[in-house]
């Protein structure tokens, strides 16, 4: 079982380390994750949004609904737990 | 051959760094018996991502992403802190869940170790 | 107008339906399955109408806040997610009807109200992530529906259901955390996370291994998710072990929506030139499908539970969708995207009435059923339908998808495959025959005589929905033309340039 | 000539409209069984009525509804059609009273499934015969396949479930051959549907050809070919009345016909005669004819040894469609309903044997004939038939398979039939010299079957005669105008 554990593990290792082979160097201004979406939020953030803050301009304006999809994540955990462990009461 | 591949490592230490602890992290999560342990090793995996995505937002220079009055100042990639918020909550909720089916366990079965969970299950 | 809201009140509906059910049920415990119901109807009714104008005016974006994409999130909904949310929430309806019945005599009176509002947020998730055409935000809703799912599991009656829950959360786990490592690299390659986006971005990126290993982390984390053969375990304890209505939900509804994300990453993000030509992974992949059609079906005989021989023949039967997707050949996909259809209705129909028989008489053994066709005729008339779908035999749903695929496999020169396909249904005749034999020509014997004599068909609440399954597992076969008209346009959009 | 009817379409219909009948009115005997008579007449008669069409010379034709381009629901009543149609059709109609008869004094329980499942497989039967395209026949073969499991499992004993499997596992492994066939024609020809002369002429290598024709004959294991042919001596456990239609007429007689319409109509004459698979398939035919009824000798079970002369009976259907010669095919296309009246006789009397005095076997029927003297007599005259004997039908399919031998210049299978009919001799007339000429060992009070038995195989008895004395209504009237579209000697 651990044999077989530190195999896969290390086979999706190797897989990683070749993964990161083509990445952007760390810091790289160049990189095209910083040059094209969010270039407009770092310029724009401010006009769009009223923001100061861009990553909440994002995380409330731009992608708020990513934040819905995160607020029933806690939901759903909730009632989950309330599911698994309470006993008695009215739910 | 070292001399190519040096650069390289250091250029990127940061994922690589990430790639290690995400290892060690399914290793846990795989290999360890005990459901906390593995519920650990499934934290460590998850904040491995983390890492490996919020270095990615890191320019050289930046500052945090919050405007400043100076107009020359450069700003790191907002995005990935966003994804990362959301994956923060959501790997919380995850563990969350996560523990208090262990508890459950532990009720029901009097142990929380894998291999005497399968022979108490094989017993019945 | 509230009709160009509709692909996002699908998804938003039964999230608000989950907070008043949560409400309700505090109030009133009695007021949760009325509330539930109305919500995936509705449901339904929109997503039909969403359909049929998705078919009239072609793919339909909605840009959430307004914000165009890449930079907010885009809802896009053409012929592919149009059809799987109509056949996911046409299961929701009939499961929802189905659970009344079933999950009352299964858990306790006091945990109803959380029932219905953790299936509202697991159908929260699942419509999530057939809508979405932003990839982060889908894996915020795959999280939705795992953890729901998860949550549902362990509601079973034994306690093995906690510790098959706890296993699906680790895998479920496990996959989702690949799945994210795969959006992480595409985003670091390409700077986005809309599909259309990354369509047009990646491939001058084909030859970088950032985008290659991103491809396999999303194959790795959505094999786990639909349960691709070696990655399998986790999927006949937690069918096993879970509520009936939570067994039918996870092997119609949360297993086609895995394979529903692998379809779009793969034809969608990366394209078929990527998946065809650039890297040869297809043949991998149908070499993976055709061995968990062959051991699925290989398992599934050896069971003598009869959930968890179904549950097998699940991870024989989603080889199916896997094979056709993997022939990448116009027939093939075809079939495969049919099957999503057919094996959500056949399975549905099947694990609806493993959990009648559980209902009406506690009977979970194959070798208990004996005679049990006399005292539950309509039932096991069901049975007999819906496994004469699943080995295949025309004119039933389950022929057609078949047919498409190894007419596919033939037409791409893939003689083994169409043998897999054939070598198969006799498999699955085998185990199918077994429990038919079991409930019609044996005798109930002295063990069984007072369970099998007491039994009833289960009241109309369950049966109902089993009946509505069957005639649907003839119709669709015979009127295949009907959901062909759906997919066809999408296949020949998709694949047309290859 | 296709003519829009949808009379075999209702000829299909009316005993899936009384299995739903039987299975409504299951907890009233009367009105269930004569919900099975008012339906073996109603089929007759819809049969029949196509029969001035047919020899006017048009094809009552209908197409249900189009699953894909290519690829539909669709029947035909040719007349190579209302060959098998009329047979079975017919002798249901004996049976059902037989059947009621033997039931009856047989005590037999879970009756409405019984009924139930015979109708669906007469149903099945007529849809084989009707069907204008590979897919409608399969599918109906499939439907036929499973209708008839229960009948054999019918006594739920440890030994019939075990035929049981044994029948599933022949037919549906069989199933699986003709599925891969159908698909494999589909996808060479874009298309099911048959028409005389073939379709597959120029789509594909002979090799591929000669697979695709090897799929097919195994595909069609209901015809009992040797060695797909162990199925058929089990599944004698089933009821008297089954093995008597079902697995004497309609099952098996739905393989010989399926064989048949694939070689003229889907491979056509030309194709399998240019690819030497006629000699083939003859081969085949010869070795199951002498092998069989071999066999046949060496049974003491009646039943059984009536099944192993049906394999050997049967692949004389094969080696007159193997010979590809005009008399070789009206001697196999006569010999669906021949056979099937003389061997139904022999069935129905054994069947009245067992029901009446309890014995299964050859060595205990002893003096049988003086207690039973017309089911004996019948029996014999259906064991006469079967050898080539007047004043029996059966001499007649011997005539035109030699002449067909003769005409295709393959004097070797004149040896064949030759020898077969010695073997015939041989298995048979140890049962009628047992019956008649030796004395019982102990005097029992057996007397002759109830009426409702006895009137059938009676009458199957007189009309194997009759079939000698007057053929031409209707059966060869039917053949020789399929023969003519086969061969296309005249326009269809």
């Amino acid at each position: 079982m651990k044999i077989w554990a530190l195999v896969s593990v290390l086979l999706i290792g190797v897989l990683l380390l070749w993964a990161e082979g083509d990445i952007p160097a760390f810091g790289d201004p160049m990189a095209p994750s910083y040059n094209y979406v969010a270039d407009r939020y770092i310029s724009d953030a401010h006009n769009d949004t009223a923001t100061k803050n861009m990553v909440t301009a994002i995380l409330a304006d731009y992608r708020g609904y990513d934040t819905l999809g995160e607020l029933t994540v806690i939901f759903t955990a909730g009632v989950a737990v309330l599911l698994l462990l309470r006993r008695g009461g009215r739910l | 051959m070292i001399e190519t591949l040096l650069p390289g490592l250091f250029l990127r230490y940061n994922y690589y760094m990430a790639v290690i602890i995400m290892l060690i992290g399914l290793y846990a999560m795989i290999a360890k018996g005990n459901l906390i342990k593995k519920i650990i090793g499934l934290n460590i995996f998850q904040t491995a991502i983390f890492l490996f995505y919020i270095s990615s937002s890191d320019i050289i220079g930046g500052t945090a992403p919050i405007l400043t009055s100076d107009p020359a100042s450069v700003y790191v990639n907002p995005l990935p802190h966003v994804l990362i918020l959301t994956a923060i909550v959501v790997a919380v909720s995850t563990t969350a869940v996560g523990l208090a089916l262990v508890i459950r366990i532990y009720e029901a079965y009097g142990t929380i170790e894998e291999d005497e969970l399968i022979a108490m299950e094989a017993k019945e | 107008m509230i009709i160009d809201h509709f692909p996002v009140l699908v998804v938003v509906l039964p999230l608000v339906g989950a907070f008043v059910t949560l409400l309700a049920g505090w109030a009133d415990r009695r007021l949760c399955f009325p509330i539930a119901m109305a919500t995936t109807f509705i449901q339904f009714c929109i997503s039909l109408q969403i359909l049929s104008r998705v078919m009239q005016t072609g793919p339909l974006h909605y840009n959430l806040g307004n914000w165009l994409p890449p930079w907010g999130i885009e809802y896009v909904i053409d012929q592919l997610n149009g059809f799987v949310l109509v056949v996911i929430l046409f299961l929701c309806v009939l499961t929802c009807l189905y659970s009344y019945r079933s999950i009352h005599s299964e858990i306790d009176e006091k945990k109803i109200p959380a029932f219905y509002t953790v299936f509202l947020l697991l159908v929260t998730g699942v419509c999530g992530i057939a809508v979405t055409g932003d990839l982060f935000n889908l894996y915020v809703f795959l999280e939705i529906s795992s953890l729901a799912a998860y949550a549902l599991v362990a509601l079973g009656r034994e306690k093995r259901s906690l510790v098959s829950s706890f296993t699906y959360l680790v895998m479920g786990s496990v996959s989702a955390c690949f799945i994210l490592l795969g959006i992480g690299h595409l985003y670091i390659a390409t700077g986005t996370l809309n599909m259309a986006d990354l369509a047009r971005l990646l491939p001058p990126l084909y030859g970088s291994t950032v985008i290659q290993s991103a491809f396999i982390f999303f194959i790795i984390g959505l094999s786990i998710k639909t349960a691709l053969f070696p990655l399998h375990l986790w999927l006949p304890d937690a069918y096993r072990y879970s509520p009936s209505a939570v067994t039918v939900l996870l092997a119609s509804v949360v297993s086609k929506i895995g394979v529903y994300a692998l379809i779009r990453i793969l034809f969608s993000v990366f394209t078929p030139a990527f998946i065809i030509i650039e890297i040869p992974v297809m043949e991998v992949f149908c070499w993976l499908a055709a061995v968990a059609i062959i051991g699925g079906s290989v398992l599934a005989i050896a069971q003598t539970d009869l959930k968890r021989m179904l549950a097998y023949s699940s991870v024989s039967q989603m080889g199916y969708i896997l094979l056709g997707i993997g022939i990448a050949d116009n027939l093939a996909v075809t079939g495969g995207i049919l099957q999503i259809l057919n094996h959500a209705v056949m399975k549905g129909c099947l694990f609806m009435i493993a959990g009648a028989f559980i209902y009406t008489s506690g009977i979970r053994s194959i070798d208990d059923l004996r005679g049990i066709a006399r005292t539950m005729p309509l039932t096991a008339a069901a049975f007999v339908i819906a496994a004469a779908s699943m080995i295949g035999i025309p004119p039933t749903a389950g022929f057609m998808s078949k047919w498409f695929i190894a007419l596919g496999a033939l037409e791409s020169g893939q003689w083994i495959f169409v043998l897999v396909i054939l070598a198969s249904s006799l498999l699955t005749a085998i185990y199918f025959w077994k429990v038919i034999e079991y409930m019609y020509f044996r005798d109930p014997g002295t063990r069984c005589a007072e369970v099998v004599s007491t039994a009833r068909d289960p009241p109309a609440g369950m049966l109902v929905p089993i009946l509505i399954l069957a005639a649907a597992c003839v119709l669709f076969g015979i009127f295949v033309s009907i959901p062909l008209e759906v997919i066809e346009p999408f296949v020949t959009g998709i694949l047309g340039g290859i | 000539m296709d003519q829009i009817s949808f009379v075999p379409v209702l000829a299909i219909c009316i005993p899936a409209v009384a299995a739903v009948l039987i299975l409504i009115f299951r907890n009233h005997p009367m009105i269930r069984e004569s919900w099975t008579i008012l339906a073996s007449f109603a089929t007759l008669a819809c049969v029949l009525s196509m029969l001035p069409l047919v020899f006017s010379g048009a094809e009552p034709y209908a197409a249900l509804f189009q699953i894909l381009p290519g690829l539909s629901i669709s029947f035909r009543a040719d007349a190579f059609a209302l060959i098998f149609a009329l047979t079975s059709s017919s002798l249901w109609v004996l049976n059902s009273f037989y059947s009621i008869g033997y039931m009856q004094a047989h005590h037999g329980k879970n009756l409405t499934r019984y009924f139930f499942c015979f109708s669906v497989a007469i149903s099945a039967a007529l849809g084989v015969a009707f069907s204008a395209d590979l897919l409608t026949m399969f599918i109906f073969y499939e439907i036929l396949t499973l209708s008839t499991y229960p009948l054999v499992v019918h006594a739920e004993s440890e030994e019939a479930r075990m035929a049981g499997r044994k029948y599933l596992a022949y037919l549906l492994t069989a199933g699986i051959f003709f599925l891969f066939s159908v698909l494999l024609t589909y996808f060479l020809t874009g298309g099911t549907a048959f028409a005389p002369g073939g379709i597959l002429t120029g789509q594909g290598s002979a090799l591929l050809m000669m697979i695709l024709f090897i799929t097919f004959l195994i595909g069609f294991a209901k015809a009992a070919w040797i060695p797909l042919h162990s199925w058929l001596p089990s599944a004698m456990v089933a009821p008297t009345p089954v093995s008597a239609l079902l697995h004497a007429v309609a099952v098996v007689k739905a393989g010989v016909f399926g064989i048949a319409r694939v070689v003229f109509y889907i491979f056509g004459i030309d194709m399998v005669s240019a690819l030497g698979l006629g000699l083939l398939l003859a081969s085949i035919a010869s070795f199951t004819i002498i092998v069989a009824s071999m066999m046949a000798l060496t049974q003491d079970n009646l039943k059984k040894r009536l099944a192993y002369s049906t394999i050997s009976q049967l692949s004389y259907i094969l080696l007159g469609v193997a010979l590809l010669t005009p008399s070789g095919i009206i001697a196999a296309l006569i010999h669906i309903p021949f056979h099937a009246f003389m061997k139904i006789t022999l069935f129905f009397s054994a069947g009245a044997i067992i029901v009446m005095t309890g014995i299964e076997n050859i060595s205990e029927m002893k003096g049988i004939g003086r207690k039973m003297p017309i089911t004996m007599l019948m029996f014999a005259i259906g064991a006469i038939g079967i050898c080539g004997l007047p004043p029996v039908c059966g001499i007649i399919t011997k005539w035109y398979l030699a002449l067909g031998a003769i005409e295709a210049g393959q004097l070797i299978f004149l040896v064949v039939i030759l020898s077969s009919s010695i073997l015939n001799v041989l298995y048979f007339f140890p049962i009628i010299s047992t019956a008649f000429f030796e004395k019982p060992d102990v005097d029992t009070g057996v007397h002759e079957a109830p009426l409702f038995m006895l009137i059938p195989l009676t009458i199957t008895g007189i009309c194997s005669v009759l079939l000698f004395l007057f053929p031409d209504w209707p059966f060869l009237t039917l053949v020789t105008i399929a023969e003519a579209i086969i061969t296309g000697s005249v326009l269809p």
